[in-house]
């Protein structure tokens, strides 16, 4: 019996001592892993829809309530400025595609309200055919378009579909369509924070 | 956040340890403890000699199936034997000493051959290729896996044929599982006849190949007195207990019917038991069945 | 068509010890001997299904709530283990003959990196529980066909010349490689 | 047992994993696609190696056997995920490339494989001089590996382009055949060494040379096995 309890006592002592520092650990290091996985997953996707940036849009992001969200879901926004003057800027959204969300990084201009440009960030369509929107010939009939023209053309948009990719055009869209929401919804006070 | 890694960590820990200690309280399995007694008097050295697989498997056959002799162990020698047969309560010496043995003649010129094998020097190898290089699916191939298996360097390989010195023989047994063509075989050391053939083909087919396979006439089972010997397969066996249980009476009539001389009377220098210590060189005529006799 | 895709693609191209290299310490210690392979390729089969599923449930209900998916690795493999060593006594008392063909081989799945790589896998790729299920038996039946088609070549090398500096292991290693050459091949049929 | 030296330096050469103790195949295999990821992979192993080195052998006393291998893991796979937070948070990339890797270092024979051989029986000096010197070893023979595969399969090394724009890299290498190929010639090639080094010296060869994973024991009992069932074969033709 008393080898029975000292084994329960040692392996539950040793695990919560794991959890303890792990957790200790985590704290420490969660925000410096916030920012690394927005630079490499993010950060080069916004650099390929704004060519010339002035200032570093990771590091300038800031967090807004997530409209219709509940109260602790955000959005990350990515103020692209020139001159200390806010000139767009870029939102993750995300939509159902054939395999899993396709993330969609969308740039839009703020004194235009015209999308700049999109790009994916990450997807699970199929290689070869799913995976084709995320290449130029898709990504780029976004460029300019405004707000209303930014989805599909059988959703009364400007945007023609890959053929054979229905649903992961669809949810590339969809993605597009989150961002716009969100950003009308929150226009103001984004205007307002970077003026 | 830091409290519930903590605790779901210790949790996990508390209820695995939990889980493990109550389950191998419930779920011990009672084992013979003799089992284990037995195991440590055996050497340990899991070279299978005795027939079974591991020390463990020898010492739970010889306590569970009353046949099984306690003198199995090769590498233990008579000590242990004597051992086991204390702890198991069966007698060491009601053992009939027995002996391994070639069922083939094959010598140059006798058996036809196929092709030249220029392979791996394994009669598993040779055996890949279509059967091996004899005529004879049966036929000792002569490469000698049995020779590289046997724990008691008692065999070797003469004139494409394998040889073995009853002296060293401690009849384990590992030579028959090794051959691939299953023509070495266990008999009581004092058998009187045996067949120096171990084909299981049809009298024409063993004709083509071979000069002096047996050709399943049939003459011996009908002579045998003591309806010692039956034919399976096409192979004779002998049922060396009836045969000796009969005696010398019958004169050996199976082996004067036999009229490919493949059954013969086996030299007593051969089926009598080992000596006590070995001669260092041991004399060219005893060690082996002599075929020409 | 799915499932069809899903084991195709599990078992031929992306075959989880010719392609993603897991699980290689048993594919060379175990493929000596065809009914070895067996025993261990069951063995696996049947862990990596029931951790894939157990896990699987533990990171839905326990982890996702709490927020406490950085601690995935350090829970799974206390899950596995402890699992592991149940399903082991388990059998031992409660189905003998079953323990004697696959509870032997039990105690070295424990740190085969196959059945922590699955149950890592099917959360990395976000599958439901029962296209995880799927994925953890199409997986393992890759490692079976995989490890007794490797024994079935290897038990020949023991009839084969070798030369000396090549026998065991790096000769292993060099048919595993030429097999995952030919399982390459299978590429060709989802693109 | 031997002083602090000796037991650092048997990791680099005599004892060196996994081309001499074939320990931790997994990685070695997956993740030396190039140099630069054979170094990452080996400085994460580093740390493991050596710090659960130290605290199973400061903890070894109180440990109850039964428990053994769920404490031995249990602290292997704590510093395993704090290897994890750190990468991800200052090296990021190289955690993208070693992906599910860096969590199954947990179950890396080698981790497990010293703590039972070495770290359960000895003083934590020489534990950790144990854990660093595989650990060092270990990296030194994946960034081997790695520059292999990578100098020949991509042309390039540590991502700097070596043969100019008109060399075609040998892909075969950096895909999963070339890694079990080319670890098999490399194994054989130490193999050789020693036959060699046996032959010159005049001294009678290891029979145990090439025995495989000495150090873990899940391959010693999966032999024991395999020689059983083959009697067992065996003994059911006979």
């Amino acid at each position: 019996m008393m080898e029975i309890v000292r084994m329960i006592v040692v392996l539950s002592l040793i695990t919560g001592t794991a959890g303890f520092v792990l957790s200790g650990l985590k704290v420490w290091t969660s925000p410096i892993i916030e920012s690394q996985v927005l630079t490499y997953v993010q950060g080069p996707a916004i650099k390929q829809v704004f060519s010339d940036m002035a200032n570093d849009p990771i590091a300038d992001r800031k967090k807004f309530p997530k409209p219709g969200g509940g109260p602790e879901d955000q959005v990350i926004v990515f103020p692209i400025l020139k001159d200390g003057k806010l000139k767009a800027v870029a939102l993750e959204g995300a939509g159902k595609g054939y395999g899993g969300d396709v993330n969609v990084i969308v740039g839009v201009d703020t004194s235009t309200d015209t999308v700049v440009g999109i790009s994916i960030t990450t997807h699970k369509e199929t290689p070869g055919i799913g995976s084709r929107v995320s290449e130029p010939g898709f990504t780029k009939q976004f460029r300019g378009r405004t707000l209303a023209q930014a989805k599909l053309k059988k959703e009364g948009g400007a945007i023609d579909a890959i053929s054979g990719a229905t649903f992961s055009s669809i949810g590339a869209s969809e993605a597009v369509k989150q961002v716009t929401s969100w950003y009308t919804a929150l226009k103001d006070s984004i205007k307002t924070t970077w003026q | 956040m830091i409290a519930e890694s903590v605790i779901t960590l210790f949790g996990l820990g508390f209820v695995s340890a939990s889980v493990l200690s109550v389950a191998s309280r419930l779920l011990a399995v009672e084992e013979d403890p003799r089992i284990e007694v037995v195991t440590e008097a055996l050497p340990g050295a899991n070279c299978g000699g005795c027939g079974f697989a591991g020390c463990e498997a020898y010492a739970t056959a010889v306590l569970k199936d009353p046949s099984v002799p306690p003198n199995r162990c090769c590498a233990g020698g008579p000590d242990v034997a004597k051992r086991v047969a204390e702890l198991t309560g069966k007698a060491a010496g009601d053992v009939e000493p027995m002996v391994a043995f070639r069922r083939c003649v094959k010598v140059e010129g006798k058996v036809a051959r196929k092709y030249d094998y220029a392979g791996a020097t394994t009669c598993a190898g040779a055996k890949l290729l279509d059967g091996g290089p004899d005529a004879c699916r049966y036929a000792c191939i002569g490469l000698g896996d049995c020779v590289r298996a046997c724990p008691f360097d008692a065999m070797w390989i003469e004139d494409g044929l394998v040889h073995i010195a009853p002296a060293k023989c401690t009849s384990c047994g590992t030579c028959v599982r090794t051959c691939p063509n299953g023509i070495l075989e266990i008999i009581p050391r004092r058998a009187r006849v045996m067949v120096f053939c171990s084909s299981k083909d049809k009298g024409k087919a063993v004709k083509d190949v071979c000069e002096a396979g047996c050709i399943s006439c049939g003459a011996c089972v009908k002579k045998c007195p003591a309806k010692a010997i039956r034919m399976e397969d096409d192979r004779i066996v002998i049922d060396h207990k009836a045969c000796l249980a009969y005696g010398p009476s019958c004169e050996e009539v199976c082996v004067k019917s036999c009229p490919r001389d493949i059954l013969r009377c086996l030299k007593p220098e051969y089926i009598a038991p080992a000596p006590e210590t070995e001669p260092a060189h041991f004399p060219e005529e005893s060690h082996v069945v002599d075929l020409n006799a | 068509m799915d499932i069809f895709l899903l084991f195709i693609s599990a078992i031929f191209v992306n075959n989880i010890l010719l392609a993603q290299y897991l699980g290689n310490c048993p594919y060379l210690g175990c493929s000596k001997e065809k009914s070895v392979a067996i025993g261990m390729g069951a063995a696996v089969l049947f862990v990596i299904v029931l951790a894939t599923v157990i896990t699987f449930l533990i990171q839905k209900y326990i982890m996702n709530p709490f927020h406490l998916g950085y601690l995935q690795t350090i829970i799974f493999i206390l899950v596995i283990a402890a699992l592991v060593q149940f399903v082991e006594m388990f059998l031992k008392k409660m189905v003998p003959p079953l323990y004697k063909s696959l509870g032997i081989y039990l105690p070295l799945i424990t740190t085969n990196c196959a059945v922590l790589g699955v149950a890592i896998l099917v959360q990395r790729k976000e599958f439901d529980l029962w296209t995880s299920f799927l994925y953890a038996i199409a997986a393992s039946v890759g490692f079976l066909l995989a490890i007794v088609l490797m024994a079935g070549i290897r038990e020949r090398f023991v009839v084969t010349r070798i030369p000396r500096s090549m026998q065991g292991v790096p000769s292993g290693l060099v048919m595993a490689g030429i097999m995952s050459l030919a399982f390459l091949a299978f590429k060709g049929m989802i693109a | 047992m031997g002083s602090v030296a000796s037991e650092f330096t048997k990791g680099l050469w005599k004892e060196i994993p996994p081309f001499r103790l074939v320990l931790g195949l997994c990685p070695t295999l997956a993740v030396t696609t190039s140099a630069e990821n054979g170094l990452g992979m080996g400085a994460a192993v580093i740390f493991v190696l050596a710090l659960s080195n130290v605290l199973i052998s400061l903890v070894r006393s109180i440990i109850p056997k039964k428990v053994r291998i769920a404490c031995f893991i249990a602290i292997a796979a704590s510093l395993v995920v704090a290897v994890e937070m750190l990468m991800q948070a200052f090296a990021y990339p190289l955690y993208q490339q070693l992906g599910i890797f860096v969590p199954l270092i947990v179950v890396n024979c080698i981790i497990l494989g010293r703590a039972e051989a070495f770290a359960a029986k000895n003083p934590p000096h020489l534990a950790l001089a144990d854990g660093l010197g595989m650990g060092i070893g270990f990296t030194l023979s994946l960034t081997f590996l790695g520059s292999l595969r990578e100098i020949f399969g991509a042309g390039t090394w540590f991502g700097h382009s070596l043969f100019g724009p008109n060399y075609h890299p040998f892909s075969f290498l950096v895909q999963a055949p070339g890694a079990f190929v080319c670890l098999g010639i490399i194994l054989a090639g130490m193999n050789f060494l020693s036959i060699w080094q046996a032959k010159r010296k005049g001294l009678e060869l290891d029979p145990n040379f090439d025995a495989g994973c000495k150090g873990c024991m899940a391959c010693k009992k999966m032999d024991e096995i395999a020689a059983q069932k083959r009697l067992e074969r065996l003994g059911a033709k006979a």
